[in-house]
């Protein structure tokens, strides 16, 4: 029998690598993005001061993470509703960690919290893989019980930066090359997600269950395997983030992270991640994700009246869905057309 | 007596007395076959013999209740597909399984994609070995554009692509004809004369009998879930088989009745969609069977579905009963009279999770509401009228009707249109994937509309269908129609001339 | 060789005698997801009644009512848009965008019948926007309407700011609380029994409604059939825009008053209260009875909790495993009766299988 | 209202078997924790049989009614509570008194038709003032200035903000301060951090910031502290010294205020035994013990004002511990 064997040589590609990257699906968002940066430094410069860009980033930092492995889950056609609680909850650990240990390391807090992370992440997947029961549903139901047990074990206690060590909150602080320490672990974090999902085999197999679960069954995908993997990165990066949150801002308490898991849905699908799966990118993630938490800050420095702020990110958020589109809808209109003439 | 011919080989895989149950239905009874390698070995059966089933436990898809299942005589029990793929055995399904999201390539090389440096997957490396695989089934597809929206017939080649780009020693396939036309058919027996040349074993499941004495070298019979023989298929003969699958004999099988042609019912002219088809004139009157011939690909789906209103067109028009009809409405068309019993079952002609009895009703939710609410009584009797009078087989209305064979489930399709009482009805592909008996059951029940002054477009791909049934025949031929030709001068020659003929001369 | 040999009994004509047949009927009536929803309904009040001191009272009726009114409201139409297979998360912002407005146009001096017809129109406009971006323009209705969610929140902020409105007439509000008589049943009840009849029958008995569970499993093959899929699904986001407007205008009344945060949060509660009813997220499957019943059983669960000064962080959890719970149960049900079938099956089937009949040679 | 009638039964229990409840803005609050802590302290004080806490995770004035509904049913005889909106709560507050509770508001007021006394830290003005005062001191006298507040709809927070604004108008040692923006963090860690940020971006000139309320001032410090603006930038308001402890040693902070919270439901718990006792009905003029902190009279609007705000900074920060 003839395997097909696979060969390194012949043929060149046929596409030119620009028309590909005109086509991607992150790239109007990107291209907002960078307008959107540019007008407003064009108005107040002070936007794009190194104070600027270095807020800039950090707001960004939690939730690109967020919305990396939001993105993840949602490839395989699955949300997780929960992360702003499993966010919180990790959060609480490490002020806990830091306030009640005495001179623990830096690093033994962040194994804690991306463990306590990846659990959390863990109980969602089995829910959903074994019970064989839709994501969207389990997640908001844990992402009651995740906030009701955070509130539990918190009540009122709340712990400050300055029950942390100063070493830790600098993480939030110090930069490389202009680049906070957090966001460069942010873009490890990213890139590395997206060579698994786009370069490895099993990274693949998410986007077969996200775009025809029951055919990826039928054709001998583990597929609880890949989702339980999903929900655990996921779990594991909202814990990266809770600790994070920690280092970034000053108090942790009951409600660290409430309401934060619709955002990062909408940033996941600002970047042209397909909700229903099967389609999008973790870069487009990303972007989203920068998009929404610039916008905000955007606004604010062009002085636009605060309470048209949130009216203005629904409709960037309606733009960009619409953008995705009328691009989708182009594509097919030229595949059909294109084939036509082949014929 | 008839039995294999190589008995001294020892068997790539031997299933006996297999049984599956799915709670009280009993799919499989005595599922029990033995393939050799180097043999084609057809399976036959019934819709709802339990073929399908048979094959999903040889895949690992199902766990059997019962039986013994040997793989070069070791006892075996697969717990997920990925065993299976490890004995060596690859399996296309009936009904296409591919990813919409991923490309073409993707699609073929899921979960053993070529990998470069690094580990990381060598796109270009999948997408030559793809280009590969369609030139040897001489086909072009681009294997970078995604499965999403491919037609049928271009999701079972690439299942088959698929399928051969495995080293298998099995190779099981069901149905993969269905959907092809004939010289893809062709082409695809090339390929499995050369693999079973090379030593592996093909389980072929096909309702069509000249393929099967065409290729197979064996033939195993099922009926009602059950074993009932093996034949050497050089000692077989139709009518043998037939006998055994059915379990008596059956009646012609195009049951073609002389009907009274009256007027006009359908009137097309002009008809175009960028890329797709061009000035399409077609007429259908009452009473008349036209068949709408042409190789797979040729647009005659397309035709039907913008006819219909589903999709849209550019230029032309549509008119039924002399009323022009509004495009792009199919509620419009129902309206005016026209049912369509689409080519794909699963996702167009049937709610697949809805029970059989509101897929029966959903075309008549006006017709039997009462002052804008839906009389139950009513309801249910229509139920009971239409699933008697095609003699639907389940267990109650109420059980969804996925649970109902292939064969089962097209006539609920059927069912839901007569219920309407048309006066045209289209029917794409109406017998894919239907077992003689039924077969012969659809032709009478289609040919009996026609009897009763219902217009009827009827497009097929097998072409004694077309020529049994139809009192004219349309050819398309690259979104053209090519040809029209009246039942008395229809041969299989004239039309195959004008669905493959380079020039459009020869329409009359 | 001879034809196969003859069936033992037990699977005779292709079906299992001894197995338990699909529930069809009146079984399926009495076992299926609405009924037991209403018996674990019926379980949580007898059991609040004995345990908690005061619940078993007229007040409770009136209290919990008032309570569960706005979910009880938006979850109507909200159920027949997850049937479809699209959701809306829009309509807590669209219940806030209409208190905003009749908030603001009280304040101008405006008639209040002509404020509150204003206020219907919002949300009814609101609604239409999302219909059109989920129908027409054919976007994926979980991300609009979290970009609606935000945008008619931060229109609510334009509309009355930092304002809050509250001296609506007094009679008016007192109204909307109000009690029938000594059963302690609110008013406005019989306002949305009113609209609950008309979503259930409009569901449950008419052709409009037999198309939504079809557009739900497959759109396509709905659209085979002549179904508007299009047109449906625009006059169902219609449809929780109104009524989402409903529930703002009864929001600013129970509470007489106006500001553009009311009501946030609750596109969650409704969700919850919906999908604990038996409605699968997927659309195709749910019923009207069943998500009324789900949502007086989180309502009853919340009050009796309350009244039992059982705090607020046991309740969410209550809540959330009450819906891992009522999601999870049926595939523990059907992971029970496919291991009850293994049995009896294994018990059965070894005598009718393998017997014989190997091969023919 | 007749409606309420069931719940009424145990509304007049004899002195030992009084109950009294307390509903603050939001549980798991750290202020309102010590609040709470000073309110229960002084519940048994006074002698109250069975003190409780109940209210919501979200600061919602919907999910407060529901409360009030519940404690109504319940028969407390004082329901203390602290309003997230002035108005949304009245109706189920007059309910409750009809079926015989005695309404106590704290920290932050109901309209005043719907309770019997309103429990408040401070005057009002003097709150106002004391932030205006010390803002004006950390810039010198002038530039532009802001104001981080909470919720937009804070009965408490809206009122002095109305005091800064006419102080900062009318008096003449001002006049060159100018309030240019007013943004509100939501009582929201994140939130407040954010505004913050976007505060100091769109007013480069920006020399001070007033936060009144004590999550706000908190994220605002946090945020000054690890950016450039880390004492060009002068920051005041309400804060809980120990939260605020870090910033004013690291010199983020020089001088904030607040009054002592937990005297705040020490008092409320007394007035509220009174009320039920009968002893005073709310009226101006009243006066009552409340256990350790001395008598107190009920001023005008039935306003009854617990003391003046303290000023903390690094001399005295260490003597307080809440
Ligand atoms: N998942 C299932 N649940 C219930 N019944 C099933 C299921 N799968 C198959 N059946 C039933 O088992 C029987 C055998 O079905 P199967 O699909 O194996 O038939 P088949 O021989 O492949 O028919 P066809 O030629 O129509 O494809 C049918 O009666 C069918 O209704
Ligand atoms: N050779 C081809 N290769 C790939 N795609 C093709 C080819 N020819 C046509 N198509 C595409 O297939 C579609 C037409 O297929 P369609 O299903 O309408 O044909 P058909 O004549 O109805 O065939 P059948 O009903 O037998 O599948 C068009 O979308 C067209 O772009
Ligand atoms: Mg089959
Ligand atoms: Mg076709």
């Amino acid at each position: 029998m003839t395997a097909v064997a696979v060969r390194d040589d012949a043929r060149p590609t046929r596409r030119s690598p620009i028309v590909t990257a005109l086509r991607r699906r992150e790239t109007p968002v990107a291209a907002a993005l960078v307008v959107l940066v540019l007008v407003t430094y064009a108005a107040n410069p002070l936007f794009l001061s190194a104070q600027g860009v270095k807020d800039l980033l950090l707001n960004a930092t939690i939730m690109v993470i967020l919305a990396v492995g939001q993105a993840m889950v949602i490839f395989t056609r699955n949300v997780d509703l929960s992360v702003g609680s499993i966010l919180g909850l990790v959060a609480f650990l490490t002020g806990t960690l830091f306030a009640q240990v005495d001179g623990i390391p830096i690093p033994v807090v962040f194994l804690a919290g991306l463990a306590l992370g990846a659990l959390l992440g863990a109980i969602n997947g089995l829910l959903v893989t074994v019970a064989g029961v839709p994501a969207l549903v389990i997640t908001l139901g844990t992402l009651y019980v995740y906030r009701g047990i955070n509130n539990a074990w918190a009540g009122g206690t709340q712990y400050f930066a300055g029950d942390r060590p100063d070493a830790f909150g600098a993480l939030a602080v110090d930069t490389l090359l202009g680049f906070p320490l957090i966001t460069l672990l942010a873009l490890v974090v990213v890139i590395a997600v997206g060579i698994y999902l786009s370069g490895t085999r099993s990274g693949r197999d998410l986007y077969a269950i996200g775009s025809d679960p029951d055919a990826a069954r039928v054709f001998g995908i583990p597929v609880s395997r890949r989702v339980m993997t999903a929900f655990i990165v996921n779990g594991l990066l909202a814990g990266l983030a809770g600790v994070l949150y920690a280092a970034r801002f000053n108090s942790v308490g009951a409600t660290t992270g409430t309401g934060m898991e619709l955002d990062v849905v909408a940033a996941a699908v600002v970047g042209g991640v397909a909700i229903f799966g099967g389609s999008g990118s973790v870069a487009g993630a990303a972007i989203g994700a920068v998009l929404l938490t610039t916008i905000t800050s955007a606004l604010t420095a062009l002085r636009v009246d605060k309470f048209w702020q949130q009216a203005v990110v629904g409709i960037l958020i309606l733009a960009a869905i619409l953008v995705d589109r009328i691009a989708a809808v182009r594509t097919a209109r030229k595949l059909r057309l294109s084939e036509a003439r082949d014929v | 007596m008839s039995t294999a011919s190589a008995p001294t080989l020892q068997p790539l895989l031997s299933l006996r007395g297999a049984a599956k149950t799915f709670g009280p239905v009993v799919a499989l009874a005595d599922g029990t076959v033995e393939l050799l390698p180097g043999e084609i070995h057809a399976l036959v059966g019934e819709n709802g013999a339990g073929k399908s089933t048979l094959v999903k436990i040889l895949a690992g898809l199902h766990h059997p209740d019962a039986g013994e299942f040997l793989v070069d005589g070791t006892p075996v029990s697969f717990r997920t597909v990925a065993d299976s793929k490890a004995a060596g055995i690859s399996v296309i399904y009936q009904e296409p399984t591919l990813f919409p999201d991923l490309t073409v390539a993707e699609n073929i090389f899921i979960g053993r994609q070529p990998r470069g440096r690094l580990g990381l997957i060598n796109r270009s490396a999948m997408r030559r070995a793809a280009e590969r695989l369609f030139d040897r089934l001489g086909v072009s597809i681009d294997p970078d554009r995604p499965a999403e929206g491919l037609s049928i017939a271009d999701q079972q080649l690439i299942e088959i692509a698929k399928a051969i780009s495995i080293d298998a020693r099995v190779l099981i396939m069901d149905e993969p004809t269905a959907a092809l036309s004939g010289t893809e058919v062709d082409r695809l027996f090339g390929v499995a004369r050369a693999l079973r040349d090379n030593g592996a074993g093909i389980l072929f499941i096909s309702h069509r009998f000249d393929e099967i004495f065409a290729l197979t070298d064996r033939i195993t019979v099922m009926r009602d879930g059950r074993y009932i023989r093996t034949h050497d298929t050089a000692d077989a003969t139709v009518p043998q088989i037939v006998r055994e699958m059915v379990g008596r004999d059956i009646d012609q099988l195009y049951p073609k009745e002389e009907a009274q042609i009256g007027e006009v019912v359908l009137d097309v002219s002009g008809l175009s969609r960028t890329g797709v088809f061009h000035g399409i004139d077609l007429q259908v009157r009452a009473g008349e069977i036209v068949g709408l011939a042409g190789l797979v690909g040729a647009g005659r789906t397309e035709v039907a579905r913008a006819v219909f209103g589903i999709d849209p067109y550019d230029a032309g028009s549509v008119s039924v009963n002399g009323a022009r009809l509004r495009g792009g409405d199919p509620q419009a068309a129902i309206d005016a009279g026209i049912g369509f019993v689409p080519e794909d079952r699963r996702r167009q002609g049937l709610v697949m999770d809805l029970s059989v009895g509101r897929n029966l009703t959903l075309t008549l939710r006006h017709a039997l509401s009462r002052g804008g609410l839906i009389d139950r009584r009513a309801e249910r009797r229509a139920v009971e009228e239409w699933s008697t009078r095609l003699q639907v087989k389940t267990g109650s209305p109420e059980f969804a009707v996925s649970t109902l064979s292939g064969g089962n489930q097209q006539k609920v399709v059927l069912a839901k249109w007569l219920a309407t009482a048309p006066r045209l009805l289209i029917v794409d592909e109406p017998t894919r994937g239907i077992d003689v008996g039924t077969k012969a059951e659809v032709h009478r029940l289609i040919s009996d509309l026609a009897g009763r002054g219902i217009g009827i477009l009827m497009i097929s791909s097998e072409l004694p269908e077309v020529l049994g049934m139809a009192d004219r025949v349309v050819v398309m031929r690259e979104g053209r129609i090519t040809a029209q030709i009246a039942r008395a001068d229809a041969t299989p020659e004239r039309v195959m001339h004008a669905a493959t003929a380079d020039t459009l001369e020869m329409a009359e | 060789m001879s034809e196969s040999a003859p069936t033992t009994a037990v699977i005779a004509a292709g079906v299992l005698e001894t197995e338990p047949h699909g529930r069809t009927g009146l079984t399926r009536l009495l076992l299926g997801r609405p009924a037991i929803m209403i018996y674990a309904l019926l379980v949580t009040v007898v059991v609040a009644m004995v345990s908690i001191p005061r619940f078993a009272s007229p007040v409770t009726t009136g209290f919990l009512l008032l309570d569960v009114i706005p979910v009880l409201l938006i979850a109507m139409p909200m159920t027949l848009v997850i049937l479809t297979g699209e959701i809306d998360l829009s309509v807590a912002s669209t219940a806030g965008l209409t208190s905003a407005v009749i908030g603001v146009l009280w304040q101008a001096g405006l008639d209040i019948s002509l404020v509150l017809l204003i206020g219907l129109v919002v949300g009814t406009v609101a609604g239409a926007v999302n219909g059109a971006l989920v129908a027409f323009a054919g976007l994926p209705s979980l991300a609009v309407t979290i970009g609606t969610l935000a945008l008619f929140r931060g229109l609510a902020l334009v509309v009355i700011g930092d304002n809050a409105v509250a001296d609506f007439p007094s009679e008016l509000t007192a109204f909307f609380t109000s009690k029938l008589g000594a059963t302690g049943i609110p008013t406005v009840m019989i306002g949305v029994v009113l609209v609950v009849a008309f979503f259930a029958v409009l569901l449950h008995l008419t052709p409009f409604g037999r198309a939504l569970p079809a557009i739900g499993f497959s759109k396509e093959a709905a659209r085979f059939v002549g179904i508007k899929v299009a047109q449906a699904k625009f006059w169902l986001f219609v449809g929780t825009g109104s009524v989402s407007a409903l529930a703002g205008i009864y929001w600013t009344l129970r509470y007489s008053s106006a500001r553009s945060d009311n009501a946030s949060g609750l596109e969650l509660a409704v969700i919850a209260a919906v999908l604990l009813g038996g409605v699968s997220i997927f659309g195709g499957r749910g019923t009207i009875p069943g998500v009324v019943a789900g949502v007086l059983l989180i309502g009853v669960v919340n009050y009796a909790l309350r009244l039992g000064r059982v705090s607020e962080v046991v309740l969410i959890i209550v809540t959330g495993s009450l819906l891992i719970a009522s999601v999870i149960a049926p595939s523990i049900g059907q992971y029970l009766s496919t291991l009850r079938h293994d049995r009896r099956v294994r018990r059965q089937l070894p005598r009718a299988a393998g017997t014989g009949h190997v091969r023919a040679s | 209202a007749a409606g309420a009638s069931g719940g009424g039964d145990g509304g007049s229990g004899a002195d030992g078997e009084q109950t009294i409840t307390f509903i603050p803005k939001q549980l798991n609050n750290p202020y309102t924790d010590v609040v709470l802590g000073g309110g229960e302290e002084g519940a048994t004080a006074a002698g109250f049989a069975d003190s409780q806490v109940v209210g919501p995770l979200d600061a919602s004035a919907s999910s407060q009614v529901s409360f009030i509904n519940a404690e109504t049913q319940a028969g407390t005889n004082v329901i203390v509570i602290a309003a997230n909106d002035p108005d949304a709560v009245c109706p189920a507050l007059e309910e409750a008194r009809s079926g015989g509770a005695k309404i106590v508001a704290f920290d932050s007021d109901t309209n005043p038709d719907c309770r019997d006394l309103f429990i408040s830290q401070v005057v009002a003005k003097d709150v106002a003032l004391i932030q205006v005062e010390l803002i004006a001191e950390q810039i010198g006298g002038s530039g532009e200035i802001a104001i981080l507040s909470a919720t937009a709809n804070a009965t408490n927070q809206n009122e002095w903000i109305k005091y800064i604004e006419e102080e900062l108008e009318s008096n003449p040692d001002y006049a060159d301060i100018t309030l240019v923006a007013k943004v509100y963090g939501d009582d929201d860690d994140t939130k407040s951090f954010q505004e913050a940020q976007g505060l100091l971006q769109a007013h480069p000139n920006l020399k001070g910031i007033i936060s009144p309320t004590t999550v706000g001032i908190a994220a605002t410090a946090r945020y000054l502290s690890t950016s450039e603006y880390k004492g060009k930038v002068a920051l005041t308001g309400l804060g809980l010294p120990n939260e605020m402890r870090p910033f004013v040693k690291d010199g983020t902070v020089s001088e904030f205020a607040l009054w002592d919270p937990a005297q705040l439901g020490y008092v409320a718990a007394f007035a509220g035994k009174a009320l039920a006792d009968g002893d005073i009905t709310g009226a101006e003029g009243d006066t009552f013990e409340a256990g350790d902190l001395g008598e107190r009279e009920v001023g005008a609007d039935g306003t009854v004002i617990v003391g003046p705000p303290t000023v903390f900074n690094t001399d005295n920060i260490d003597d307080y511990d809440f």
